[in-house]
């Protein structure tokens, strides 16, 4: 099962405060919704448990996410692969950043695939918590930049 | 958890674990292994016990803890005194069964069925036992034993007999 | 299949099962008729750890009608819907949903507050209570709220049921006079989520306008919907062949359905529209109209 | 309507509507099934499955598996390997299988490894805690990709490719040159989707090594218990002797309980590490997903034909998806099974058939679902390519046939593809048929629905069946020839037991065996009791599947019956007073020549063989007969569907269905007719909802019964049937079997009607399973087009 989404992020910040702040894994980490734990292993990798909550669904899915930035500082890949309740989940996504007058634009979009017997009862609760995941930590790159003052990051 | 459970008119105390399956419990504690289990989504109704007789539940879909305190039956108390209950009588009679895995949970979905209506037609016999799963007969026996039973259980038990005419 | 293991607790009152929620929190879940929650446990989809089983609370076993409201109690099972008779004759939006709810034996365990606190997206309960305009009534530490279904339903399972508090009740009004409802499902076999469906109401005035309208549609997005644009449409019209069609084209325009095995976009979105035309068309015939075909 | 079949003439037993003498114990709850039973101190198996369809196992890690509270024991691949059973042979012989994952997975759910627990809850709970390290690979979840070989599945094959293996039967050059000289040429890719037979008992055993003894008991649901015994000896080196295969009560087969699957294998292992009893019993998932699937088959159809309608030349050639390993259950010399029954009722002068298999990232499987090997897929290829050719004609669908049809006095008719179709009345049962159903009525009333836009379709197939398997001289599997056997002992009082090599699934051989025999010794049925299942007891035979039980077993109890009247005979004779030669066998009882009143009955006969056997002659009164089949048989029938099409939502009605089969001379019609309305009902299912169908991402999504859609009694239609009886001239009772002839016939009747349905919009072919969408998007396409 493939499932995709995709959004946009206006943010109040330059391209380069951007730029470095998605670089980080730590920051990134931070932004996952419901994390319980994470762990940096290097520069462009982290590890993270998540916790899922939809309906009835409760449990544990561990992340481990690879940071790919493009040179140029302008497109950066995500993998993201994990797994939980015997299933896996590989999400691949890619964040394009441009500036249009006076903010920094993220344009996101990511492809899922599900495997595993998630993949095949749990469709429509997991398609629904991919969705929350992927697009609450995109919200939460830009709620934490907006908020962070200027030049800081 | 201890609970006591009435199965098929008997009382029973046991100590279950709450995740313990309703059918399991029927099956392996109880030895009653009438009641089988042939999916894991509450779908195939080869696990139809009845509760507090008129409440045809997939045993699959409950815990044993659920059924303390509760009346229940299966297969093994359909039969009376030695003899059939007309549901048995009738599947047998019309061929309503071959392999006989789900017979149990259709026999007793029926005697919740038979329990609520006394004359159901086909169409609402084929409505009532569309929870249940059956991949040999097709069905249609099925669907004519229902009747057959619901015909048999419901006549007139005493209907007056005509006079002997004296010779 | 499985379930992990749980603590049980067999709860005698409302006020009992608040206090077991208080007291486990996220990890308790509420067992009423199970018929979601156990197979999801079987495949340890889902693995609360505590369990508070409300089937003891004989008192929340009712369907009553009082004061223009039918008030269905969080035990009240479908099955006990299925064979009201007064539902057929007064409320036929709620006899043609509790007949085709996931399947016989199931409605006989299944409850309506169960279903719609569970609000999967293809359910078929929340889409009929849209239609309905029902309210659910949540109890929590701070008291009673009464909530209506529009507000209830916040994302695919997910409601406005806070942690700590539980539905005990949904209430629909009691239809007036010259109304008629149509409950359409479109599933794949007996005990499948819908494919497709849709819920319609519809109350004629004196005139044959139509005085008011509720029209809903599930399986089209992340929870069940009420089709606005399809009653703003409807309400003051004569219904027409072309009215129905213009409710059923803003069906299908709101329809925003995930492609599964069921179908794809294309094919829900198309359905929603045909089955909100069916819903309207079978409620306006049962209330005389003609010439709709 | 539907019309009950009758015996043709009054008989003692067979023919006979007997109720059947298994069901007391099932309508009581007292059936005995693999899950009923229960050993003492008996551990649980649970299995690991792989998440994915392709990949390296780089590391199982047991620790916390081990570490749960119950777990006894975690095996893997590794660990089956250290007693030489990591890899086993597949059914027919071609290809080998794993157990459990060795170095790679191949199809998702693929089994990496199993947990011993004391409970099944442990086990579970065990399962969970297996941690598996994985390196996806990508898959190949497409037969004609597979093809290209751009990734090969089986690096543990000499051949780098994914080929399995071709297979060819007829005459290429006469066949493409017949095709290229007709006035007439149709040509359709036609897909029969890869489904599943799921019986609703799930597959199941329980291995019990006895360490005292050294002996193995195998409690398996097996359709074919002696061949499951040889082929345990032969894998394990356990000797024969030592190895006791029970097949309990049998929740329905349909062909998923022939093969041998990883649960057995790894329960049997448990058990003989352990020397405690170890039970295993599938879930629906695994059941769905690991276990024998059916059918995949991708065939194009050619059929040419003269202007008027007279059929010249068939070819197909198809491509099959067989999954990870070669598993597909077919005799060894026939890899492609019957699949040459693809000329089927039709008597074309040129046929030519080949086909190429392939390994996919899917489950293997290839078994005969309610099919005699690959029947189903060659029936509705032609069956369907007739429907086109019709279309093509502008003729009558029925014409169509009946011009074809190979005539009654061409049988024995030697088919183009090499087959000698026994006996059949084609002409005879389909008008029958058209006259049962009304087919004027109904064509006109469809004239008339399409004038108003409503789209009707009147569906036709009239089908022909090769079953029986087999004579020996071309049916064995991995050697072993594919007869079978009954075993008769009457009792000193007249009642007997009777023992089969076949192994009833709910066929109600209880009953209809003890008819056959009751009919031939002048026994009362109810007091033959039939014992099938027990390697111990009963003679070798090659089980039950493939519609083979009455072709073969069923001759052999009526042969073994004969031995024992003709042993009878002497017995009689000498109560008689009588010459050997003077007693003759009238009415059920042994007569003296010429003296019709002084008689004597088998139960007089049997009480002396015992208590007063004639001089110099064997005490007792039994027999074992072995059969090996002269043919096949060839059962046929047509049916016909009436459907009509909801054109706004895709929704097929099912308005009327009727079949009337040929079986040849029916055992029990009860029986028959039940057989026919199960069978029809997963045709119906097939046709209509059910598929397992892998995602581009190797997911199968079909992995229980909310997604695998087994109809219920409000989607099943209503089944009209009735009957003609040819007998088959080679058999001793004249019986074909009829089984599975439901499940071959319907799916094209069901997909004809469809198709005739929405002939208006000028659709000629949508794949099965005919869903909603299809249909609809089928309307959709032709309105815009």
């Amino acid at each position: 099962m493939n499932l995709e989404y995709s959004g946009r992020e206006r943010i109040a910040a330059g391209r380069e405060t951007v730029w470095a702040f998605i670089n980080d894994p730590a920051k990134i980490a931070g932004c996952m919704p419901d994390v319980i734990e994470s762990h940096v292993v290097d520069e462009h990798t982290f590890d993270a448990v998540v916790q899922v909550a939809v309906g009835p669904v409760r449990g544990k899915f561990k992340f481990h996410v690879v940071l790919i930035p493009q040179p140029g500082g302008e497109h950066m890949d995500l993998k993201i692969s994990g797994g939980g309740f015997g299933s896996v989940v590989d999400l691949v996504a890619g964040a394009d950043i441009s500036v249009q007058s006076d903010s920094t634009v993220l344009d996101w979009k990511g492809t899922a695939t599900m495997r595993g017997p998630l993949a095949a009862v749990g469709g429509r609760v997991l398609d629904a918590q991919a969705k929350r995941v992927i697009t609450t930590t995109f919200a939460n790159v830009k709620a934490q930049l907006n908020s962070a003052p200027a030049g800081a990051a | 958890m201890n609970i006591t459970v009435t199965v098929n008119g008997k009382r029973y105390q046991r100590d279950v674990e709450p995740r313990t399956l309703l059918a399991y419990f029927l099956r392996e504690s109880l030895g009653l292994t009438g009641t089988h289990v042939g999916c894991d989504t509450s779908s195939c109704g080869c696990c139809v016990v009845v509760f507090d007789g008129d409440r045809a539940v997939k045993s699959c879909t409950a815990f044993a803890v659920q059924a303390d305190g509760h009346e229940i039956t299966t297969v093994e108390g359909l039969a009376q005194g030695g003899k059939l209950h007309p549901l048995q009588q009738a599947f047998w009679d019309c061929h309503g069964l071959q392999c006989g895995f789900c017979t149990p949970g259709m026999l007793m979905t029926s005697y919740a069925l038979l329990s609520h209506e006394t004359n159901p037609d086909e169409a609402q016999i084929r409505e009532a036992l569309a929870g249940n799963l059956c991949r040999c007969t097709g069905y249609q026996n099925i669907v004519k034993a229902v009747q057959q039973a619901a015909g048999e259980m419901h006549a007139p038990a005493s209907a007056p007999q005509p006079e002997p005419v004296a010779s | 299949m499985f379930p992990a293991p749980f603590d049980y607790h067999r709860a005698g009152s409302v006020d009992e099962v608040l206090a077991l929620l208080a007291k486990y929190g996220g990890d308790a879940r509420i067992l009423a008729g199970g018929q979601s929650l156990i197979p999801a446990m079987r495949f340890r989809l889902a693995r609360p750890t505590v369990l508070v089983d409300i089937n003891g609370i004989g008192d929340l076993s009712y369907v009553r009608e009082t004061d223009g409201v039918l008030a269905v109690g969080a035990l009240a099972r479908d099955a006990e819907l299925e064979r009201m008779e007064r539902l057929a004759s007064a409320y036929p939006l709620l006899a043609d949903t509790s007949a085709v709810v996931a399947d016989p034996v199931v409605r006989q365990s299944g409850t309506v507050v169960g279903s719609l606190c569970h609000n999967d997206p293809a359910g078929d309960w929340a889409v009929t209570a849209l239609a309905g305009r029902a309210s659910i009534v949540v109890r929590g530490a701070n008291g009673t709220r009464t909530v209506a279904i529009d507000d209830f339903l916040v994302d695919s399972f997910a409601t406005t049921v806070a942690e700590g508090e539980m539905a005990i009740e949904v209430r629909f009004p009691t239809p007036p006079a010259r109304t008629w409802g149509s409950y359409q499902k479109i599933e794949r076999k007996v005990g499948d989520f819908a494919t497709a469906s849709a819920a319609a109401r519809v109350t004629l005035a004196e005139n044959g306008t139509i005085a008011s309208s509720g029209v809903a549609i599930g399986a089209a997005g992340p929870t069940a919907q009420r089709v606005k644009d399809a009653e703003l449409i409807l309400n003051g019209a004569k219904p027409t062949k072309e009215l129905v069609r213009a409710a059923a084209d803003a069906a299908r325009k709101l329809a925003d359905p995930a492609a599964d095995t069921r179908g794809s976009v294309e094919f829900k979105k198309d359905m929603a529209g045909v089955l909100v035309g069916r819903a309207l068309t079978t409620a306006l015939e049962r209330l005389g109209v003609e010439g709709l075909r | 309507m539907s019309t009950t079949i009758e015996p043709e003439a009054e008989k003692h037993a067979m023919g006979v509507r007997m109720k059947r003498k298994e069901d007391p114990r099932f309508i009581q709850g007292r059936g005995r099934y693999l899950d009923d039973i229960v050993l003492p101190g008996m551990l649980y198996l649970a299995l690991v499955h792989s998440p994915y369809p392709h990949a390296k196992i780089v590391k199982i890690d047991k620790s916390s598996a081990l570490a749960v509270d119950g777990v006894v024991a975690v095996l893997t691949g590794e660990d089956l390997a250290a007693h030489g059973l990591a890899w086993i042979p597949t059914f027919h012989g071609y290809d080998k299988q794993m157990v459990l994952c060795v170095g790679k997975a191949l199809y998702q759910y693929q089994e990496v490894a199993g947990v011993i627990a004391t409970s099944r809850e442990a086990a579970v709970d065990g399962a969970e805690l297996v941690d598996v390290e994985y390196d996806p690979l990508d898959p190949v979840v497409d037969p004609f990709a597979a093809r290209e070989d751009k990734i090969i599945l089986r690096d543990d094959r000499e051949n780098k490719t994914n080929h399995i293996y071709h297979w060819e039967v007829g005459k290429r050059a006469e066949t493409d040159a017949a095709l290229a000289a007709s006035d007439v040429h149709v040509k359709e890719r036609i897909v029969f989707q890869r489904c599943h037979p799921a019986p609703l008992e799930p597959c199941g055993a329980i291995a019990d090594m006895n360490p005292a003894t050294g002996r193995l008991t195998l409690y398996m649901t097996s359709q074919a218990p002696h061949a499951h015994r040889t082929v345990v000896s032969l894998v394990t080196g356990i000797p024969e002797d030592k190895i006791h295969v029970v097949s309990p009560d049998i929740g329905g087969g349909f062909g998923n309980k022939v093969p041998v699957y990883a649960g057995y294998v790894v329960a049997a292992a448990a058990s003989v590490v352990l020397g405690i009893p170890v039970k295993w019993v599938e879930t629906r998932t695994e059941n769905l997903t690991c276990t024998g699937f059916a059918r995949d088959y991708h065939m194009d159809v050619e059929i040419g034909a003269s202007k008027d309608g007279a059929v010249t030349a068939l070819k197909v050639t198809t491509v099959a998806d067989h999954g990870a390993f070669d598993a597909a259950a077919d005799p060894t010399k026939y890899p492609a099974g019957l699949f040459g029954i693809v000329t089927g009722s039709y008597d074309f002068a040129n046929a030519f058939t080949e086909l190429d298999a392939y390994f996919t990232n899917k489950a293997p499987g290839g078994i005969a679902y309610r099919c005699s090997f690959r029947v189903t897929e060659a029936s509705f290829a032609i069956e369907r390519g007739m429907e086109l050719l019709a279309r093509k004609l502008n003729m009558d669908p029925a014409e169509l046939r009946l011009k074809n049809f190979v005539k009654k006095e061409q049988f024995p008719y030697p088919s183009p593809l090499g087959f000698v179709y026994d006996s059949g009345d084609y002409h005879m049962t389909l008008r029958k048929a058209l006259d049962m159903i009304g087919y004027d009525d109904l064509r006109k009333e469809q004239a008339e629905k399409r004038a108003r836009g409503e789209l009707m379709g009147i569906g036709i197939s009239t089908f022909t069946e090769a079953v029986g398997a087999g004579p020996s001289k071309h049916f064995d599997i991995m050697g072993i020839k594919m007869f079978d056997s009954a075993e008769i002992r009457v009792h000193p009082t007249g009642s007997a037991i009777l023992r089969a090599g076949t192994k009833s699934q709910g066929q109600g051989h209880e009953t209809t065996w003890a008819q056959i025999a009751a009919e031939e010794l002048g026994l009362d049925p109810q007091n033959i009791m039939v014992e099938e299942g027990d390697t111990d007891t009963a003679p070798y035979g090659l089980g039950t599947y493939a519609s083979r039980s009455t072709p073969t077993a069923g001759a052999a109890i009526a042969m073994a019956s004969r031995k024992i009247r003709e042993r009878a005979r002497k017995i009689a004779a000498h109560l008689l007073e009588a010459a050997e030669d003077d007693v003759e066998w009238v009415d059920y009882k042994f007569r003296v020549k010429g003296v019709p009143e002084n008689t004597v009955t088998m139960q007089e006969v049997a009480f002396a063989a015992y208590t007063n056997p004639a001089p110099n002659t064997e005490p007792g009164l039994e027999a074992t007969f072995y059969y090996d089949p002269p043919n096949l048989t060839f059962p046929y029938g047509a049916y016909i569907a009436v459907v009509d099409v909801d054109r706004e939502t895709g929704f097929v009605k099912v308005r009327r269905f009727l079949a009337i089969d040929d079986c040849g001379t029916v055992i029990n019609p009860m029986v028959v007719e039940g057989q026919i309305h199960g069978g029809l009902t997963e045709g119906f299912a097939i046709a209509f909802m059910q598929e397992i169908r892998y995602d581009e991402n190797g997911n199968n999504l079909n992995t229980n019964f909310t997604e695998y859609l087994v109809p219920t009694s409000l989607e099943t239609p209503h089944w009209e049937t009735s009957n003609t009886i040819t007998p088959s001239p080679h058999h001793p009772i004249g019986a074909k079997g009829v089984g599975e002839s439901p499940n071959v016939g319907s799916p094209a009747a069901f997909v004809n009607a469809v198709m005739d349905a929405l002939a208006p919009l000028g659709v000629t072919h949508v794949d099965m399973p005919l869903t909603r969408e299809k249909i609809w998007r089928a309307c959709r396409q032709a309105a815009t087009a």
